[in-house]
């Protein structure tokens, strides 16, 4: 086993450990915060698959960006900040039991695909600015530009659902 | 690298997000179980994009795309969660039961049709 | 090619839309005349068509088209000597129906606007079932059927009871409608072993290509969506309700040619098509058509309202329809055939005369109508007499000769079924024209003849109009029914011979 | 001439009268549409009457699947015959209706019937085809029908109108079922063709049991004989001329001329003759008994019917042709009388109860002479005709008793004989309570007009001359079907003696009880005998209730069976619904799981199905 993947394992169980505690815990703040955790170190698994730029992308939008959001929503919605009780439905068991199954389906169905397969690391292509920007702005120009459309409407939309309607009227 | 690595730690990610979607009460939470299984796809893509070495970087740019609409779509839920929490007080998802098919359902229908028709309700 | 069976189906689905366009503070007023106009135009076709077929060996007037090819479904039409007495009673009928709405016979809650359209479309449909020879067309004109009926008896029937109306029409439509999915099932059963909807070529072919197995599920599926239509006991009881609740018109057509579709299909598509399932069946359907007719006989007998009563009738003698098609014999589907025409003529006077009864007494109980009719509306009073004689089966007037002739199949079945069977039911069946006399002679005898109750009104100048051609048609198909059986008999003879 | 005249004169003089309506020419143009069919019928059946020709004339053809159906006359000396009978009688009772009915309002519905049974009777004596004779044979019924209920406003005529209608038409469906097996055996609906099938031993013995059998249930029904007679004697309350047509003249008559007809199939089936034979025999006797305990003229005359159509089957019943065709026409003649001279009296009095009448003889001089004369026939006096045809019907049965041995002959000639003394009892009592004795109720106005009493006397004297047929059998037997002649003196004389012995005990027991009922000597017996040995209770008990019963029952198996079928079709579609609404509560979060479930479950399932 090579440190790359002792690096790599390590960081999983981070990232799974810190992600089941963001759907286990009774501090919903305590969640995001959790959250902010496993997507760090999910930022840190994709550095080690070579790909840097969206390492940076995923600490500045997700880790930035994203939980903050989170975070002034829960805020908004006047969450208590202390454990609570009753943060899971009554639906807990099948869910649980359903995401076992899940789990098992997806790990058993890959490792019977992929038992063998190495990636290859010492010469890929790092993903860095530059090649991923060559890529993005000249294979995959006309989609980003349709997501652009895309954020705007979204950010539209935001603005509009979120504006009080007691001034506005219908 | 055994690609047994990125593909099971995402698998295990996406079914805590399944969890996480299915068992949380509050719909903040959901939507961070929604994000949960976002990641996982993406560390899939980029796992693939090192393992194929694509040269035109197809997982990579994905998994941007992907982290920009789930922004977007966070954007968005957000708002309808803040908009539900203005009406209702509350944003706990098994207590919002507008969809259900009861009685007190077709009731509220009946008093919706009133107000915009005038004509009193359950006219079928 | 030719063009006169789509004329003949194209005329009353496009006179439905006249009504419907015209201008609406008009509508209503007009309806009932131009109801008459495009039926009567309609009628004026189908005897053409009938000048153009009547007497001619084989499928007349023929035409094709590819509709949906993918599907192997096809425009295919044409007539017979099957098909083409159906057709004229069919015109002929809503002709009358619509001359019954002239001056004030129209419904009382009004919509006469939507009915006569409702009516003309009914109409589109039962003469594109009966010249379809596409299986799937068959289907799709069998169904158009339902959906009118549905808002007529719904909407026009019986207006003290809003419930029971409603509830009377969704049961027809229900049981009819799962009747035909049946249906629908047994044709694509068909259509996966010969690869074919073409009536005649599976008529050709016998049943050749198809499994016995297969034969026999798609025999009962058919057989069932047809029964549920013809109907056949046990699932004959849409009707009385479907009958009593309709309004008069709705109960003409209804008794007069919409069950006749049931009856019809057995002929055109259960026979001929899937012969060895029929074979395997009949020996039950003769059963079941032997106990329909000593039950709907005998709940004639204790039935107090008029138009369930001539309801039930329609129960016992589509026994006998069924009877003699469940013989297999070209005699006992002559008799089919003969009976369904005197039903449709006979039955139908009846309900004109039961809906004339109700428009005077507001009920049809024959308690409420009281005695002496005789004396009270004595043409009315004949008119019901002869009739009710011509519905027991007189000899000397219509309704005799078609049961006659299925009893006839009944006694020497074709071969290879059961003949014991058969006798009993024959002897059965008898029985039951026994107490089909029994019941009418007590109609006659509780409200035509006695001290008459109170004063009554005579029949109208239009009623007369439409009683009397049904009237002089059953007396003359009683004395020469010669005359249809010339053109049902060849028809029979091939159908049941297999090929063109 | 072809012989459809005399089926359509009459139908076309039914269309006419109905078109006429209620004037009072009605009845005048029905009595010449009589007498043109008359003379049609004395054209057409003359010169076959007495001949061993036959023709045959081919109307159309019906197609049927099987054997067409031909529809055929045919002209013989047995139709001749009948259809001089039946124009005769139905032309001297339209004659005779246009005075009774002068004052009818119903007189254009009842002279269009008459003459439409007219028609319905001549197809049944021309027709050539079985299903042709049916057509006129039920018209016939419902004829019959309709006349019993002319007076509609009286409960009895509706009950035994009704009651004829059913029975004869239950009967019926026997015969229906008798064409079958005969069309079937011979390959033909023709009549001619079922006798010669049975004549030359084409059709099996058997064949010709059932069929016949069938046929005999029709006729049983058609001419009253047991166990269907009771419809008869009920059928009285109609008026009276269509008493003397219809139920004793000709009608039901025509079981017999139908068995007459078929009488090779008969030959060929020892069994169905024997059935025959217990039939007659127990009715006739029977019949008479009844006869003697009726306080009404035409229930008495009803019953005496019944009885006289016995003697007939008795005859054929043992091979005797042509003294059951002879009797048939002389009972034809007498009978008609006697019911015309009946509707005489009642018109007079204005009843027909035997109760109000007595001392008529003054009054009603016509009715009376000839009425008498109707009596000697029916009692068997010689010289009238009715004495020959009774000792034929007697002769040919004890040929049978005395010389085959048979114990068909020996029941019926006793059963016969003893009918003999009966009829001569119930005949005299009738005739001494109508016309002797003192006045008990109504005196009679006046004697009938001329239009009434030209057909009496026409009858009257039809009656005492038609003895003279005697002399002359090949007129009623002109193919010698039957050997043997149909006098037959020491059995004359014999019966003679009993009948005279017969009318003078009862003359004198009516002398004795001062000019009352000599028919109370019976006593508790005699009220048994007016119930009908309860027959009709029988029936109502055995037949009509239970019927009646099983109706409500099907109503109620429809109510409580079949429909709980469709509505339970209707709730369990609702319980469905409810159960799969309650799955549909809102909680977005079960509709999330259900996806992801399924959506697992169909990766799994493709995962395995899809290797």
């Amino acid at each position: 086993m090579s440190a790359v993947e002792v690096l790599f394992a390590l960081l999983g169980l981070v990232a799974v450990g810190s992600a089941l505690l963001v759907v286990t815990t009774a501090r919903l703040v305590h969640a995001a915060l959790w959250l902010v955790v496993t997507l760090g170190a999910l930022a840190g698994c994709y550095l080690l698959l070579a790909a840097e730029f969206v390492a940076w992308v995923q600490v500045l939008i997700y880790v930035g960006a994203v939980v903050v959001l989170l975070l002034f929503a829960l805020m908004l919605t006047r969450a208590p900040t202390a454990a609570e009780a009753g943060t899971v439905t009554a639906n807990r068991p099948l869910a649980a039991g359903l995401a076992v199954l899940v789990a098992a389906a997806l790990v058993s169905s890959l490792v019977a695909g992929f038992r063998d397969v190495r990636i290859d690391l010492d010469d890929s292509v790092v993903g860095s600015a530059e090649t991923t920007g060559e890529a993005l702005f000249t294979s995959w120009v006309l989609p980003f530009e349709v997501l652009s459309v895309l954020l705007l409407a979204a950010l539209v939309g935001a603005i509009v659902l979120s504006r009080s309607t007691r001034g506005g009227g219908r | 690298m055994l690609l047994l690595f990125p593909l099971v730690v995402s698998a295990l990610l996406f079914s805590i997000g399944v969890y996480g979607v299915l068992a949380r009460r509050n719909a903040v939470l959901v939507l961070m179980g929604v994000e949960l299984m976002l990641n996982a796809v993406n560390l899939n893509l980029v796992a693939f994009d090192t393992y194929l070495r694509d040269v035109v970087h197809s997982g990579q740019v994905l998994t941007l795309f992907v982290i920009a609409v789930a922004a977007a779509e966070l954007g968005l839920g957000l708002a309808i969660v803040l908009m539900i929490f203005r009406s209702h007080q509350h944003i706990d998802i098994d207590r919002l039961r507008e969809l259900s098919d009861s009685d007190a359902a077709d009731e509220a229908i009946a008093r919706d049709h009133q107000i915009w028709t005038g004509v009193a309700g359950g006219e079928r | 090619m030719s063009w006169l069976l789509p004329a003949l189906v194209a005329v009353p689905a496009l006179g439905a839309l006249v009504p419907l366009v015209w201008p609406r503070a008009e509508a209503d007023r007009v309806a009932p005349a131009v109801g008459v106009a495009v039926s009567g135009a309609a009628f004026v076709v189908s005897l053409v068509v009938a000048a153009a077929a009547w007497g001619r060996d084989g499928m007349r007037l023929e035409s094709e088209a590819a509709w949906i090819p993918s599907l192997d479904v096809f425009w295919r039409v044409g007539v017979d000597g099957v098909s083409l007495p159906l057709v004229l009673l069919t015109t002929l009928l809503t002709l009358l129906c619509m001359v019954s709405l002239l001056r004030g016979g129209g419904p009382e809650c009004g919509g006469e606007r939507n009915l006569v359209a409702t009516l003309l479309l009914l109409e589109t449909g039962v003469l594109g079932t009966f010249v379809a020879l596409d299986l799937v067309l068959f289907f799709l004109f069998f169904e158009v059927v339902l959906i009118p009926m549905w808002f007529v008896i719904a909407v026009w029937g019986d207006r003290h009871d809003a419930a029971g109306r409603r509830r009377a029409a969704t049961v027809f439509l229900l049981l009819t409608v799962i009747g035909s999915a049946l249906m629908l099932v047994g044709f694509l059963l068909v259509h996966a072993e010969t690869g074919t909807f073409d009536l005649l070529v599976l008529a050709e072919r016998g049943g050749l290509g198809m499994s016995a197995q297969t034969q026999l599920f798609a025999a009962l599926a058919i057989g069932l969506g047809l029964a549920v239509k013809a109907p056949m006991w046990p699932l004959h009881i849409w009707l009385p309700d479907a009958h009593a609740k309709a309004p008069t018109v709705g109960s003409v057509l209804l008794a007069g040619v919409l069950l006749k579709m049931g009856t019809y299909g057995f002929v055109r598509v259960w026979l001929p098509v899937v012969p060895d399932g029929a074979r395997q069946l009949a020996p039950y359907l003769a059963c079941l058509a032997a106990v329909g007719i000593v039950y709907g006989s005998l709940a004639c007998l204790a039935q107090s309202d008029f138009k369930r009563l001539v309801a039930y009738s329609s129960v016992g003698h589509m026994g006998f329809v069924l009877l003699g098609i469940a013989s297999m014999t070209p005699v006992g589907v002559n008799g089919a055939l003969v009976a369904n025409i005197a039903h449709g003529l006979i039955t139908g006077l009846l309900f004109f005369l039961a809906g004339a009864l109700k428009d005077r007494y507001d009920s049809a109980e024959l308690t409420v109508i009281g005695r002496g009719l005789y004396a009270r509306s004595p043409r009315l009073a004949v008119f019901l007499a002869v009739a009710a004689f011509a519905s027991l089966g007189l000899p000397g007037l219509a309704g005799f000769w078609g049961e006659m002739l299925a009893l006839l199949g009944a006694f020497d079945p074709a071969e290879g079924l059961p003949r014991v069977t058969f006798l009993v039911c024959m002897v059965v069946g008898g029985v039951g024209a026994v107490l089909t006399a029994a019941y009418f002679v007590h109609v006659v005898r509780r409200i035509c003849q006695g001290e008459p109750a109170s004063p009554g009104t005579e029949a109208t100048s239009v009623e007369l109009a439409v009683w009397a051609p049904l009237l002089v048609l059953t007396v003359l198909l009683g004395v020469v029914p010669g005359v249809l059986l010339a053109v049902t008999d060849p028809a029979v003879q091939t159908l049941l011979g297999g090929g063109r | 001439m072809n012989p459809a005249w005399v089926i359509a004169l009459p139908a076309v003089g039914a269309l006419v009268v109905l078109g006429l309506g209620t004037r009072a020419a009605t009845g005048w143009v029905g009595a010449a549409f009589g007498l043109v069919t008359w003379l049609a019928g004395l054209w057409v059946a003359l010169p076959y009457v007495g001949s061993a020709e036959s023709e045959r004339h081919v109307l159309g053809e019906m197609a049927t699947g099987v054997a067409p159906i031909e529809v055929a006359l045919t002209v013989d000396g047995l139709a001749a015959l009948l259809v001089l009978l039946a124009t005769t009688v139905a032309f001297l009772v339209l004659l005779y209706s246009v005075s009774y009915l002068r004052d009818e309002p119903r007189r254009a519905t009842y002279t269009a019937l008459v003459l439409l049974f007219t028609t319905a009777m001549a197809t049944v004596v021309l027709a050539d085809d079985l299903f042709v004779l049916l057509v006129g044979w039920e018209v016939m019924g419902a004829c019959s029908y309709f006349l019993i209920g002319h007076y509609w406003e009286r409960p009895d005529a509706r009950a035994g109108a009704v009651k004829a209608f059913l029975l004869t038409r239950l009967g019926d469906i026997g015969f229906l079922f008798g064409i079958f097996v005969l069309g079937t055996a011979t390959g033909s609906w023709s009549i001619g063709a079922a006798n010669e099938s049975a004549a030359s031993g084409a059709m099996s013995t058997s064949q010709a049991t059932v069929a016949m059998l069938l046929v005999l249930c029709g006729v049983v029904g058609k001419s009253a004989q047991f166990p269907l007679h009771t419809w008869l004697p009920d059928a009285m309350p109609g008026p009276t001329p269509i008493s003397a047509l219809i139920h004793a003249a000709t009608m039901v008559a025509a079981g017999v001329y139908l068995v007459a007809r078929l009488d090779d199939v008969m030959a060929a089936s020892p069994v169905a003759r024997s059935v025959l034979a217990v039939i007659a025999a127990v009715t006739m006797l029977g019949a008479a008994l009844f006869a003697v305990a009726q306080d009404d003229l035409k229930r008495v005359l009803a019953w005496s019917t019944v009885s006289q159509l016995a003697y007939m089957f008795a005859a054929l019943a043992v091979g005797g042709y042509a003294a059951g065709v002879y009797h048939l026409l002389s009972h034809g003649a007498f009978k008609a009388l006697l019911f015309l001279a009946a509707g005489s009296v009642a018109h007079a009095i204005g009843t027909t109860a035997m109760t109000e009448m007595g001392g008529l003889r003054r009054a009603l001089p016509v009715t009376f002479w000839t009425m008498t004369v109707g009596f000697a026939a029916l009692a068997g006096l010689p010289p009238v005709v009715g004495f020959f045809s009774k000792d034929a019907v007697l002769g040919v049965v004890s040929e049978e008793a005395f010389q085959h041995a048979s114990w068909q002959g020996w029941l019926l000639l006793v059963s016969g004989l003893l009918t003999v003394v009966v009829t001569a009892a119930y005949s005299i009592r009738a005739w001494l309570l109508v016309f002797c004795g003192e006045a008990r109720g109504a005196r009679p106005q006046h004697e009938a007009p001329w239009s009434m009493r030209a057909p009496l006397v026409l009858l009257a004297l039809a009656s005492l001359a038609g003895g003279v047929l005697v002399l002359t059998p090949d007129l009623v037997d002109p193919l010698g079907r039957t050997e043997g002649e149909l006098v037959h003196p020491v059995l004359a004389a014999v019966t003679t003696v009993v009948l005279l012995v017969t009318l003078l005990l009862t003359y004198a027991e009516w002398w004795r009880v001062d000019g009352l009922d000599p028919a109370e000597r019976f006593g508790p017996t005699r009220r048994l005998l007016h119930r009908e040995l309860g027959f009709d209770r029988a029936y109502d008990l055995g037949i009509a209730l239970p019927t009646w019963a099983l109706a409500r029952t099907v109503v109620a198996t429809d109510r409580d069976v079949v429909e709980p079928y469709v509505r339970g079709a209707g709730t369990g579609a609702r319980w469905l619904g409810l159960g799969l609404r309650w799955l549909q509560r809102g909680n977005v979060q079960v509709y999330v799981t259900a996806v992801v479930a399924g959506g697992l479950l169909l990766g799994l399932g493709a995962g395995w199905l899809v290797p």
